[in-house]
């Protein structure tokens, strides 16, 4: 730390938290300065999730101290926290759904004359606010009936209206479109200037040395270190937060290893595709996607929040069928009205939200992994134990799932071991296709990696893989070809060398200059 | 996802030893409860401790325990039935109507009878996805009404059949009939949420039912199972009921039956935000709420202290049961 | 209603539409001189209740007077609000069958700002005869358990352990019944209540109860009183599942003489049971015939109960509900 | 810096939701005035002045307690005791009547706020479910009316002229009851809109997590509520002794259902966050109102009355439910 350092807006210091026997935090100290924005990394279980508790009065440490503008403070709620200027939005964005936008601004401090909410007020200065900050949403509107990145800038404005020194931002791009990133970018740039000091967690590092100016690494409940992140390259980075020396990395940053741009073996042959959409569409979000999956392929989608990545997913899925078009499977029309119609015709779905869609939280490793093969484990009426134990047993070592036990309830375990129980529910049932939406989102580096290796694999073995993916990088490397979508098409299909990041940001963005090449070069 | 609060890897917990798969779930607090209960009636209550008031006990709880079969399966799927002591008084009416015309008759169309109340609030609640509260509290008042004017305009039709009497007060070697059937409803429930695929997806429609959902469970199918479940259980314990008091009391047969089922259900460890389910757990429960009653009665304790205990023992088995803030 | 789509629009007009020929095709317009007599029944939910509605229907129906029923559900405050729908309506006279003493002054005050007369039928409410209503067409509760007393010590000659299984906790019935009885029972000191809980006047709750209370003191017990029919069948039923022998062991015995307990006297299980003629229709209807003929009327006409046991119960068998 | 614009989808979602949400809650009002067109042309005795002020007078107990249930329905709660609060609160104003009205109202309201408050302790800050706490609540405050006045009704000492006059006096040609139960809407509805509390208690229903974050004090709110369903209910229970001059024991048997049935037809969704006073005040009256035709009507049996009831409620709770899936679905 060289001396000529300005003055700490909040300094943290050997911050210690302990749940039940797990030590989530161990002496870690942190400081922010005015006005600058401030990265906050670590892989899964690393502490930076109850650290910005703690800094944000939602949970209270064990030891340690915590001092703002120089002066000792002790955050007992949320509440003490936001009236001393500290605040943190989430990444699921805690807003309250069936209120409008200037509610939700203001709720806990509502204007009042003579004791009563003044609505007038509350609407006009809702509205001056985020006009100030450069947003264009009717303070009227209910929030649930805003979009995503809608939603996050109210939760910002709101920080902005507590009159926030410290903002807290948690994976806030994790569900914004490259545009609507750039738009965050412009309002923390704003605050920057303002000097609020900000800290911005997130595990895409484009978006780290786009935006931020230091950072702070923590790994299993420890600080690692704090560094200008200027005088870091992304290796060293990675580095810190696995805790493994540079050599040790591989080159690439995603675990598909060489670039698989060849046609799998089986394309060349004049054989039917296993997947065939044509022009399917549905409502106003899915408008004609067409594309092609054959076995032993993995086939990337790419496009913007919006465009009808996952939409598209769940119509060949048959969750939300489509209205128009065709699904062919192994050449013979499908069209499945049900994902009972899909999952008897082989084919699976990983669903992007893993907790509301994918995991039932209180059955156990092996009752999830079995859920979607019972009717095949099932003579009788009786469901088979030796049959599903063995079929656990067999996934959990294929796929290094890593419990206590098969009867561990999934809600204990970490993200990425989730990912990989839910491969597992579709793999032990044979499919012919699998359907990834966002495999790798919110979960940690190394498991990350195993994912990525685990498809590759699979894809090598003769399945076919449908990936979406908004990691660009994921897509580059990981696929034999990418179909790209925009406003609900499918507007191109990239092969072989035409795969580069460049590229998939072009065509998502055609008519428009890419936005987000600054972000994601 | 970032830096949880209960870091997997720090932390897994130890695999239960195998004894404890014996007993199910979060029920300890409830059966050491009940094992407190009746210890302390076996000494301090007279004659509590015999063989014949264990047949009693038995007796007496097993209706509770049909309905309750059922009601587990409702809640563990998230739901509530408040139906149940309707749909007992809808298949005690129909089955002392029908009497006339021979059991072969009257049972087959009292358990239907029931059974497609159940299958009226499963519809509702699946494909229309109204609460299941207020769906239920509908058919409670509608059914209730309903069994009053199948038994000939709210008249107390008096069975006076004797195979029809055997089902409730007819025994083998000591043990009543009705409980040997309740028995049979607990192992099926058992057997159901164990080893059948429906019992898996009874629990994945109720811990998350868009997850199951995806994963090619069936869940409207599913519930509407379950609601019908519930109501074909209550329709057994409806006639059970009639057979025992030779008698349709369709105003009265299964009052406040939906209560008692709930309180058994919750007290036996079954958590009424859905999936998680103990069977057995609320055959316990059942049977504190009985022993409770019973002892009472024994002890010619007044009506609200009874009251009084049972309330104290919902809320403490339940806050003993707590899942564990995460 | 002006968001409303025109679609909607139509459908609401449709219903209104329907809901209007509804409504003209059913008026129920007071006929000009008709005598409209409204009943106010406290609860529907048993035999005797029943029975006692009936019995004025069909008597109501044999003098061609008009009679609009309403039942209060067992709630007192539902009952007040039932009685002043009746004044509403302009009923020309009130039946009142009450659900407590406590609680209807309201009602009946109502009904005397409007002019309608109000006889009390089966219980009695707080108020004086003459004044707040017409006259009360009695039956005589405490009287009822007096004689069941009365009956049991002759038949035990004054020596007895009593299980007592009380009415619905809070209704004035089940406390009258339990006075009476009690009052009886005093002079003998050799007859004991050994046991008293609620049976809530159900069978059900009664035969679960009286089972626990068979356990617990078992042969001690040599006699049942139970507040009406309903419960001693339900007890007769856990006697006989407890081994002891209803009408050999235990002598069991009852108020309200419903057919089912005539017939379980003529098999030798119930000793008897006091009568609580349920059968107001004639009674009330003569009685209204006074008041309109301006006779002056006592502040109390008593109802006869019968008492039935082996002697008689066989020949009424028929006769009763 | 100008504004950004961003692609802006929800405007036209949003009035059609709007429009739904209206629909969702005047439904019911629609079905009230239907019912009331009903019985003006069928029944003679219906519109006239006599009639409504009976109407109204009925239903003004259960409004105040359905009022209170309201409040909790609206942070996602249910309270299941108030039909024996209402009882303890009735029998305690009766037994205290002796000694004025004053310490009579006080100690009955007193009472059942405090069994309110208990329950929201448990709620809040011993974390049971609402449904169970209340339920538990439901038997014990029950036991509690019937051990306190040994399963007998206690009458309203008639020195007790101010706790008499709360039942059964008038403001001109309004019947008290209805002027309280006015009142308390009123209140309601403007605590609800325009008062911190109000809003905080949809922030909590529609998202305790949410609403913990952003600071508000949940815990304290949630007591406050149920403390408030508890002393509405309490009130009622005043009341009602008053009118019917004694506290009964077994008064309120069943409420508790009568009053989530009116919360619920009303168009307060039991998911909480969304409803309000005045939808309760419609589904109170038109439950009441469906009641007063049956009476005049006065030849429905009571079994057939149960039956068209609980078809009323399915029906009306079906079309919300088709409203409202439409309304998420959009």
């Amino acid at each position: 730390m060289t001396g000529a350092a300005p003055p700490a807006l909040l300094r943290m210091e050997g911050i210690t938290k302990t749940f039940g026997s797990a030590r989530a935090l161990d002496g870690v100290d942190l400081t922010l300065r005015r006005g600058e924005v401030h990265a906050l990394v670590g892989e899964n279980g690393a502490g930076k999730s109850t650290l910005v508790k703690i800094m944000t009065g939602a949970y209270h440490r064990d030891s340690g101290e915590m001092w703002l503008d120089g002066e000792r403070v002790d955050f007992d709620t949320p509440a003490q926290a936001q009236a001393a200027g500290v605040c943190a939005v989430h990444q699921e964005i805690h807003l309250l759904t069936h209120r409008t936008v200037a509610e939700n601004v203001y709720l806990g401090r509502e204007p009042r004359r003579w004791g009563f909410v003044d609505w007038r007020r509350m609407n006009h200065e809702t509205g001056a606010l985020l006009a100030g900050l450069g947003l264009d949403i009717d303070p009227r509107a209910v929030v649930g009936t805003l979009n995503t990145a809608r939603q996050q800038m109210v939760a910002i404005a709101r920080g902005v209206s507590l009159g926030a020194k410290v903002l807290v931002l948690d994976e806030p791009t994790s569900s914004l479109s490259p545009r609507e990133v750039t738009i965050l970018y412009d309002l923390v740039r704003r605050l920057k200037a303002q000097s609020t000091a900000i800290v911005y967690i997130s595990h895409r590092f484009d978006e780290l040395y786009a935006i931020c100016d230091r950072v702070t690494v923590l790994r299993d409940g420890r600080l690692v270190s704090s560094h200008d992140l200027a005088s870091l390259d992304r290796l060293d980075l990675v580095c810190l937060m696995l805790g493994k020396s540079r050599d040790a990395l591989r080159a690439g940053t995603t675990a598909f290893g060489e670039q698989r741009h060849a046609p799998a073996a089986s394309l060349t042959a004049p054989q039917p595709p296993l997947l065939r959409t044509e022009a399917i569409a549905r409502g106003s979000r899915l408008r004609g996607v067409s594309l092609e999956v054959a076995a032993g392929e993995i086939v990337g989608v790419a496009g913007l929040l919006g465009s009808g990545r996952t939409e598209t997913a769940r119509a060949i899925f048959g969750a939300a069928p489509s209205e128009q078009g065709a699904v062919y499977l192994g050449g013979r029309r499908l069209d499945p009205q049900s994902p009972d119609d899909a999952i008897a015709a082989g084919i699976g779905f990983v669903s992007e939200d893993r907790k509301a869609e994918g995991i039932i939280p209180e059955l156990s490793i092996r009752e999830n992994l079995t859920l979607a093969a019972l009717p095949m484990l099932t003579r009788f009426g009786i469901v088979s134990r030796s049959r599903q134990v063995e079929i656990v047993e067999r996934f959990m070592r294929r796929l290094g799932i890593k419990a206590a036990s098969a009867d561990q309830r999934i809600r204990e375990l970490s993200g990425g071991n989730q990912q990989k129980v839910l491969l597992a529910r579709w793999l032990c049932t044979e499919p012919r296709l699998l359907i990834l939406d966002e495999p790798t989102r919110g979960i940690d580096i190394g498991a990350k990696g195993e994912i990525q290796a685990l498809v590759n694999e699979l894809a090598a073995s003769g399945l076919g893989v449908l990936m979406i993916s908004s990691e660009l990088e994921e897509l580059v490397e990981g696929s034999t070809r990418v179909v790209v979508l925009r406003d609900g098409r499918s507007v191109a299909v990239l092969q072989g060398d035409e795969i580069s990041q460049q590229a998939i940001i072009h065509a998502m963005a055609s008519e428009r200059a890419p936005a987000a090449q600054d972000a994601a070069s | 996802m970032t830096g949880a609060a209960k870091p997997a890897r720090v932390a897994a917990p130890p695999s239960p030893p195998a004894w404890r798969r014996l007993v199910p779930g979060p029920a300890y607090a409830a059966v050491a409860a009940l094992g407190v209960l009746v210890a302390l009636n076996a000494l301090f209550t007279p004659n509590f401790a015999t063989a014949s008031n264990l047949w009693n006990v038995l007796l007496q709880v097993s209706t509770v325990v049909l309905v309750a079969v059922g009601m587990t399966l409702v809640i563990s799927t998230g739901g509530i039935d408040l139906s149940v002591g309707s749909v007992m008084a809808i298949a005690g009416a129909v089955a002392a109507v029908l009497l006339d015309r021979g059991m072969a008759v009257a049972l087959p169309a009292a358990l239907i009878g029931g059974t497609l109340v159940g299958v009226l609030n499963g519809a509702l609640v699946a494909a229309l996805r109204v609460q299941p509260i207020v769906v239920t509290l509908a058919t409670l008042i509608a059914g209730r009404g309903l069994a009053q004017v199948i038994s000939h305009e709210g008249e107390l039709v008096t069975i006076d059949h004797p195979g029809f009497a055997l089902l409730g007060r007819g025994h083998l070697g000591p043990i009543p009939y009705q409980a040997l059937i309740a028995l049979a409803s607990v192992a099926a429930g058992v057997f159901l949420l164990r080893a059948t695929p429906f019992g898996r997806y009874v629990l994945a429609a109720g811990g998350n039912p868009a997850a199951a959902r995806l994963a090619g469970v069936p869940v409207q199918r599913t519930i509407v199972s379950v609601y019908a479940a519930s109501a074909f259980l209550a329709s057994v314990a409806g006639l059970i009921v009639a057979s025992r008091l030779g008698a349709s009391d369709a105003a009265k047969i299964g009052q406040n039956m939906e209560l008692d089922a709930i309180a058994a259900v919750v007290v036996g460890g079954t958590a009424l935000s859905g999936g998680r389910a103990t069977v057995l757990g609320t055959v316990v429960g059942a049977l504190i709420m009985q022993v409770i009653a019973t002892s009472f009665n024994m002890l010619l304790v007044p009506y609200s202290w009874s009251l009084a205990l049972k309330a104290a023992i919902i809320l403490l088995a339940v806050y003993l049961q707590r899942p564990k803030r995460v | 209603m002006r968001q409303l789509p025109p679609s909607r629009r139509a459908f609401v007009s449709r219903v209104m539409l329907v809901l209007v020929a509804a409504a003209v095709a059913g008026c129920a317009r007071k006929d000009a001189g008709a005598y409209v007599v409204g009943f106010s029944q406290m609860e529907s939910d048993n035999p005797w209740r029943l029975a006692e509605t009936k019995s004025l229907r069909d008597e109501a129906g044999k003098r061609r007077i008009q009679l609009v029923v309403t039942d209060a559900q067992g709630q007192t405050a539902k009952q007040v609000s039932d009685v002043e729908d009746l004044i509403a309506r302009h009923v020309d006279l009130i039946l009142l069958a009450p659900r407590e003493y406590q609680g209807l002054a309201p009602a009946l005050q109502a009904a005397k700002a409007a002019k309608i007369p109000v006889i009390l039928v089966d219980r009695e409410a707080a108020g004086t005869p003459g004044v707040d209503y017409v006259t009360l067409l009695a039956s005589n509760f405490v009287e009822q358990g007096r004689r069941a007393g009365e009956w049991l010590a002759a038949q035990t000659n004054g020596k007895a352990n009593i299980v007592e299984l009380s009415g619905t906790p809070g209704a004035s019935v089940a406390a009258d019944r339990a006075k009476g009885f009690r009052d009886a029972i005093a002079k003998y000191p050799d007859m004991k209540i050994v046991a008293s809980q609620t049976g809530n006047f159900s069978r059900a709750t009664a035969q679960g109860v009286m089972q626990n209370i068979v356990q617990s003191l078992g042969k001690q017990i040599t006699a049942v009183y139970a507040h009406n029919d309903e419960m001693a069948l339900g007890a007769i039923q856990a006697l006989a599942a407890g081994g002891l022998k209803p009408g050999h062991d235990v002598r069991v015995l009852s108020i309200d003489g419903e057919r089912a307990a005539l017939e379980a006297i003529d098999r030798g299980e119930l000793g008897a049971t006091v009568e609580s003629n349920p059968r107001f229709g004639p009674l009330a209807f003569d009685t209204i015939d006074k008041l309109r003929k301006g006779e002056k009327l006592p502040p109390k006409i008593l109802i006869t109960d019968r008492f039935f046991d082996r002697d008689n119960a066989k020949q009424f068998i028929a006769e009763a509900y | 810096m100008s504004t950004t614009s961003l692609p802006s989808v929800a405007g036209s979602r949003f009035t059609g939701a709007r429009a739904l949400g209206l629909l969702l809650r005047s439904g019911a009002v629609v079905a009230l005035v239907a019912a009331c067109i009903f019985g003006a042309m069928r029944y003679y005795a219906f519109a006239t002045p006599e009639n409504v002020v009976n109407v109204l007078r009925q239903n003004s107990m259960l409004g105040l307690v359905a009022l209170g249930m309201t409040f909790v329905i609206l942070t996602g709660g249910i309270d299941l005791s108030v039909g024996s609060l209402l009882a303890v609160a009735g029998v305690v104003a009766a037994m205290l009547s002796t000694h004025g009205s004053l310490p009579a109202i006080a100690g009955g309201l007193g009472t059942a706020m405090l069994l309110g408050i208990v329950n929201g302790v448990l709620i809040a800050k011993v974390r049971i479910q609402p449904f169970i706490v209340t339920l538990a609540m439901l038997i014990a405050a029950r036991a509690l009316a019937l051990a306190a006045t040994a399963e007998q009704s206690v009458t309203v000492s008639p020195d007790a002229s101010a706790l008499s006059w709360l039942g059964r006096g008038e403001l001109g040609p309004v019947p008290l009851p209805v002027a309280l139960l006015v009142l308390a809407y009123l209140i309601g509805w403007t605590m609800l809109r325009y008062t911190r509390f109000g809003r905080y208690l949809y922030a909590i229903g529609d998202s305790e997590d949410a609403a913990r974050l952003m600071g508000l004090p949940v815990d304290r709110i949630v007591i406050a509520t149920y403390a408030l369903s508890g002393a509405l209910a309490g009130l009622g229970g005043i009341v009602l002794a008053a009118r019917l001059g004694a506290g009964q024991p077994v008064a309120g048997t069943g409420w508790e259902l009568d009053a989530i049935a009116a919360v619920v037809v009303g168009g307060t969704l039991l998911t909480g966050g969304q409803g309000g006073a005045g939808s309760t005040l419609v589904g109170v009256l038109l439950l009441g109102v469906i009641f007063n035709l049956f009476n005049l009507e006065g030849t429905i049996s009571p079994w057939w009355q149960w039956v068209l009831r609980g078809v009323f409620l399915l029906g009306v709770v079906i079309v919300q439910g088709r409203l409202q899936r439409r309304l998420t679905h959009e």
